[in-house]
């Protein structure tokens, strides 16, 4: 099918409703890729038990959105979920782990040790801060463990995106991360300024009014 | 007496019309092959969706429920996902055979399900030799997966398709010994015919014992022959990543994974032929009137639902046994199956010279 | 003093070959860091002659993040947040023998209500770990169905956990000088559902995987490890116990309220991945009777004894104190030098011991009791890498 | 054997062992020349039996120039602990294996050189154990400079 999407939109363009039947062919094709992620079993740590693990089991059901075929090779999955930590020994197993899979693939880096290094930021020799560094990152899934829940929003915006973004006129052009979802008038300065007053202003805690809510003795 | 059916194929519509009118022969020779197509990709989706959904229901989950109402359109995304698929070719490979060898699996299913009489009308060909060719076309699977395996230069396919090699050869021996008891009773190795064969009731009760014996160890066979848990060694998850399809991916993923689906339709279809009566009705001897009951189920219908048993009781398998050790598997067909099927096979043959089965019909 | 450096590429090419010419010629495989049955990023080195294993090298380091490092630089009451990701199946055992090393530190008298809900809570993570194992354990050796079931009744402690401690995996509860929250009011009624609706599962646990007859020649003397290597290889928990040894610390150095219960400790006799089985079995059974015996009275007080002061200095001098894991013994040693930072802390985690029972025992069978074996040790790679 | 006793026959067993003080359990230093020698009686003599070696790590001192090596063993048999400590200088830290009396030291001391930097004499597979062959440096040295490494602004 390579040779249908890539050489084939030039030729179909100038022809009267070609670029009709190339937005249908858009849809189909978006629309199998995202229904159907094979996720690759890759957790190398906590994350794995919550978002890869308990995702797939029974209460939360990653089946319902037909990505429920773990395969184990990188040939046939098209989803690489980064769960866990990466250090510095697994850095090139991972580029191997991401060059090997087929052309579509999609990356979501959950658990905040995949986005940013989570706890091991500082003073820690072999942690790499940030997936990102190493192989280029779809959607983003924060927390530590992520609930599963939080799993299928990311799961569920890359299939949004999936199915916004791409076009055969432009293989492997994609919608950035949700980031580029911002509203009018408000940029990521904006909001980083914000959280660093906020985080300012909350940074003291204060001791003895916290004894005297639980009744303890003065310090 | 019961009804008679008469048996007509597309095959022998063809030929009777070539003389006259070649068009029209030519014509029923596509529908034939065009109707295997269909009837493949039709049944690849509907067995690949009924096996997630029913794995989905045994573990208290629900299977896919997004695309399309309760999943149905699942398989058709995940098929045009596979078409979609970069196709990759291992560089240190053997390229050739790496591009070949999921269509010789192929190849041997599409020639199987010719031969397999879903209804008096609905059969592609009948060959006198149908029980032998179907058995000797199964055989182009275990090619495939051995030349998949070993031209991925991997070392996890080669050790899968090994494994499968050693576990199918040694499994098709008790699987036809199985198949040669029913032959013995029907007399005849024409499926058409051993279907009708069984007009007065079906050879797993007809013939006392030895027929449910001879199912029992067909179905162990078979189950090892299209690699389906408890004998899916040759593509073990978990201890070989993917056996021996570890280096393929998209159309040609594609192809062995619909090739073992449609296989497991075969085995179904064969033990429901010789052991269930295929599309004959359920009949006791000469008991007239439930007879005429039974026949007012089309025999289209006898067929489906009797192969629709066997598939979901192969699935059954998968989500209840773990796999066996190579070993294990090989002891359990040398040391404990073929015994079985010599000794069955005389036990038959005995039956069958002194006519001691139920409704004797020579 | 000869001492030599090697590096990996020079030990496997020390690996002795079988030269004989009878034999077959003898491959390298690399049961890499990403394979389906090494539960997380271990990777195994094999030497294999067709399909059985002649040696094993494990290789780790993949998910070595330094934990000890870090732990010279945090304060004791936030070092209770990094054990959580160490073994992440046991959060709230390895949360409680950080705080037991401080609290014996400063000498902390602690009331029932704390030693009570700890030993509850400890047990019932106990449970939840099995579980996790038993199915992961069905899923290796090739059943896909005992993992969901495991699962299923996994998510029902997980939610009365979460209710309580607010997380699902890692919990970061159990802090020096008592937790962090009171239980709920219905703590008490929703184990005692819990437990009511997980015994008669239990028994279908035992029809589903123990008495089918594939499973159990799957596992019947599959890479037996005898009581002498299994003390001298240092294995701690089931894997010890199913070797003979009943080395357990509830009953040998009993903390919390184990001392006031009763249970019995199951100890295997061959010690083989059946008896493994066995043991695990037995010891959810256990554990649900230790929570029967604890959860209609636990004691009233309160559940936080000292100020939640953040800089808890400790005295100089070493400490060491460990606890039972599902998996083993969980060891805490600190050096402190009397700031609010530990000059040193090691921690002896159970997995890094137990690890090394498969290169004693898988060396001779075949690549799927290689897996079986693996799985019945029930490894956790970040614990044993840091 | 209660606590005081098992002190006293583990001091009587070489010279130059003496109780360690500011431990919460049973400690005792002994000389790195003689440590070989003091774990096999400690191992082989059945009234102490310490057949299990519960850990093996290290702390360093850089100030005082010396790296000290904790071995922490029990008794399965006699269920009692011992935890035994040693120093070598932090320039040349060698010191004999015990992987000889138990199989697991091998691969603990392993760790430890690859995180300190002590070389173990008699052991049969010594090489880094977490980290890279090639890697520069021992990381839980006090004194281990990282460009990789972030330290937490104060």
């Amino acid at each position: 099918m390579g040779v249908i999407t890539e050489k084939l939109p030039i030729y179909i363009e100038p022809m009267p409703g070609g670029s009709m039947v190339l937005t249908s062919m858009d849809f189909m094709i978006n629309w199998a890729h995202a229904n159907s992620l094979w996720p690759l079993t890759f957790g190398t740590s906590c994350c794995a038990i919550e978002v890869m693990m308990a995702a797939g089991a029974s209460n939360h059901d990653l089946a319902r959105f037909g990505a429920e075929v773990a395969r184990a090779t990188p040939r046939q999955a098209d989803l690489l979920v980064v769960a866990g930590t990466i250090v510095k020994r697994m850095a090139p197993i991972l580029k191997t782990l991401y060059a090997q899979m087929g052309e579509p693939r999609y990356v979501i880096a959950t658990g905040s040790c995949a986005i940013s290094g989570g706890p091991f930021v500082f003073n820690s020799y072999t942690t790499i801060r940030g997936v990102d560094q190493l192989i280029p990152v779809d959607v983003y899934v924060p927390g530590c463990p992520p609930r599963p829940e939080a799993f299928f929003y990311g799961l569920l915006t890359l299939q949004r995106m999936i199915k916004e973004g791409e076009t055969v006129r432009k293989p492997g052009i994609r919608r950035k991360p949700v980031m580029a979802a911002l509203p009018e008038g408000i940029t990521i300065a904006d909001i980083q300024a914000e959280l660093a007053a906020l985080l300012d202003r909350n940074a003291t805690v204060n001791v003895p009014q916290q004894c005297k809510e639980r009744d303890l003795d003065e310090p | 007496m019961n009804t008679t059916w008469k048996v007509t194929t597309v095959a022998q519509r063809a030929a009777e019309a070539l003389p006259a009118h070649p068009w029209i022969a030519s014509g029923y020779l596509l529908l034939g092959v065009a109707g295997i197509g269909a009837f493949v990709a039709g049944l690849g989706l509907a067995m690949i969706y009924a096996e997630r959904k029913i794995a989905a229901h045994f573990q208290c989950r629900l299977g896919p429920m997004r695309v399309g109402w309760h999943g149905l359109l699942q398989t058709v995304a995940d098929m045009l996902k596979l078409l979609m698929k970069e196709d990759i070719v291992p560089a240190q490979g053997d390229q050739l055979l790496h591009l070949f060898a999921p269509l010789l699996t192929f190849l041997g299913t599409m020639l199987a399900i010719m031969m397999v009489p879903m209804s008096p009308i609905l059969q592609v060909a009948d060959v006198n030799i149908g029980v032998l060719y179907v058995t000797a076309v199964s055989g182009f699977g275990v090619l495939g997966i051995l030349l998949g395996g070993w031209s991925s230069n991997n070392k996890w396919s080669l050790l899968g398709a090994m494994r499968a090699g050693a576990q199918i050869i040694s499994y098709e021996i008790s699987a036809t010994l199985a198949l040669l008891v029913v032959v013995m009773f029907s007399g005849t190795l024409q499926l058409s015919h051993i279907v009708q064969s069984q007009a007065d009731g079906w050879w797993i009760w007809r013939a006392p014992g030895v027929g449910l014996v001879s199912f029992i160890v067909y179905l162990i066979a078979s189950t090892a022959e299209i690699n389906r848990t408890p004998f899916d060694i040759p593509e073990g998850e978990s201890e070989l990543t993917a056996g021996f399809h570890t280096e393929y991916s998209g159309i040609r993923f594609a192809f062995f994974f619909l090739a073992e689906f449609i296989n497991m339709f075969i085995v179904s279809a064969m033990a429901a032929t010789l052991f269930l009566g295929g599309w004959m009705p359920f009949h006791i001897g000469g008991f007239g009137t439930l007879n005429h009951a039974m026949d007012l189920i089309p025999p289209g219908l006898w067929f489906a639902g009797k192969t629709g048993f066997l598939i979901f009781l192969i699935m059954w398998f998968r989500w209840t046994f773990p796999r066996l050790r190579v070993d294990q598997l090989m002891r359990l067909e040398w040391k404990i199956l073929l015994p079985v099927g010599f000794a069955n096979l005389l036990v038959g043959a005995s039956f069958v010279i002194f006519n001691l089965y139920f409704f004797p019909w020579h | 003093m000869s001492i030599r450096v090697t590096t990996l590429d020079e030990k496997i090419h020390e690996i002795p070959t079988n030269e004989s010419p009878m034999a077959s010629q003898e491959y390298f495989v690399n049961m890499g860091p990403q394979h389906p049955s090494t539960h997380g990023v271990l990777r195994l080195v094999l030497k294999m002659d067709g399909e059985t294993v002649r040696e094993i090298l494990p290789v780790l380091g993949y998910i070595h993040r330094g934990i000890e490092k870090k732990g010279e630089h945090i304060g004791y009451r936030q070092f209770v947040h990094l054990t959580d990701r160490l073994d992440y199946l046991s959060a709230l055992a390895n949360n409680w023998a950080v705080s037991m090393v401080v609290e014996k530190a400063m000498n902390i008298e602690l009331n029932d209500r704390i030693q009570t809900i700890r030993t509850i809570m400890a047990e019932l993570q106990r449970i939840q770990s099995h579980q996790l194992w038993w199915g992961v354990f069905g899923m290796d050796l090739g059943a896909f169905t005992p993992f969901l079931y495991g699962f299923r009744d996994r998510e029902k402690i997980t939610t009365i956990l979460e209710e309580t401690i607010g997380a699902r995996l890692t919990m970061n509860y159990i802090q020096p000088g008592g937790l962090m929250f009171d239980i709920q009011p219905d703590f008490a009624k929703k184990v005692k559902e819990f437990i009511s609706y997980f015994k008669p599962k239990l028994e279908e646990y035992e029809t589903l995987v123990s008495n089918n007859v594939i499973f159990e020649q799957r596992m019947k003397n599959v890479g037996i490890l005898d009581a002498a290597t299994a003390v001298s290889i240092g294995t701690t928990g089931p894997v010890l116990r199913a070797s003979g040894v009943a080395h357990d610390l509830r009953k040998d150095e009993p903390y919390g309220v184990y001392g006031k219960v009763q249970f019995k400790v199951a100890v295997g006799s061959v010690g083989d991945s059946w008896d493994r089985y066995r043991v695990r079995i037995e010891e959810m059974r256990q554990s649900i009777q230790i929570v029967e015996q604890l959860i209609d009275n636990i004691p009233e007080g309160k559940t936080l004894v000292m100020k939640p002061a953040i800089k808890i200095k400790l005295p100089a001098g070493n400490y060491y104190s460990h606890i039972e894991t599902a998996r083993g013994i969980f060891g805490v040693f600190v050096v402190a030098d009397g700031t609010d930072r530990p000059y040193r802390i090691h921690l002896r985690t159970p997995n890094f011991n137990n690890l090394w029972a498969v290169t004693v025992t898988a060396p001779g069978w075949r690549l799927a009791d290689l897996v079986t074996i693996l799985s019945s040790l029930d490894i956790v790679v970040p614990d044993i890498d840091r | 054997m209660s606590p005081d006793d098992l002190v006293a026959a583990v001091i009587a067993i070489e010279s130059g062992v003496a109780k360690k003080d500011l431990c919460d359990r049973l400690a005792v230093n002994v000389l790195p020349e003689t440590l070989l020698k003091f774990m096999q009686r400690l191992h082989d003599d059945p009234q102490l039996a310490f057949d299990m070696l519960y850990t093996h790590t290290a702390v360093d001192y850089p100030v005082e120039n010396r790296i000290e090596l904790i071995y922490q063993l029990y008794s399965v048999k006699q269920r009692h602990y011992l935890m035994v400590a040693t120093s070598v200088k932090r320039d040349k830290p060698e010191i004999s294996s015990v992987s000889s009396i138990w199989r697991i030291a091998e691969w603990h001391e392993r760790e430890v050189y690859d995180l300190f930097g002590v070389l173990y004499d008699g052991h049969p597979d010594l090489r880094r154990l977490f980290l890279d062959d090639d890697w520069k440096g021992f990381p839980l040295r006090k004194d281990y400079k990282d460009d990789f490494m972030l330290e937490r602004p104060e």
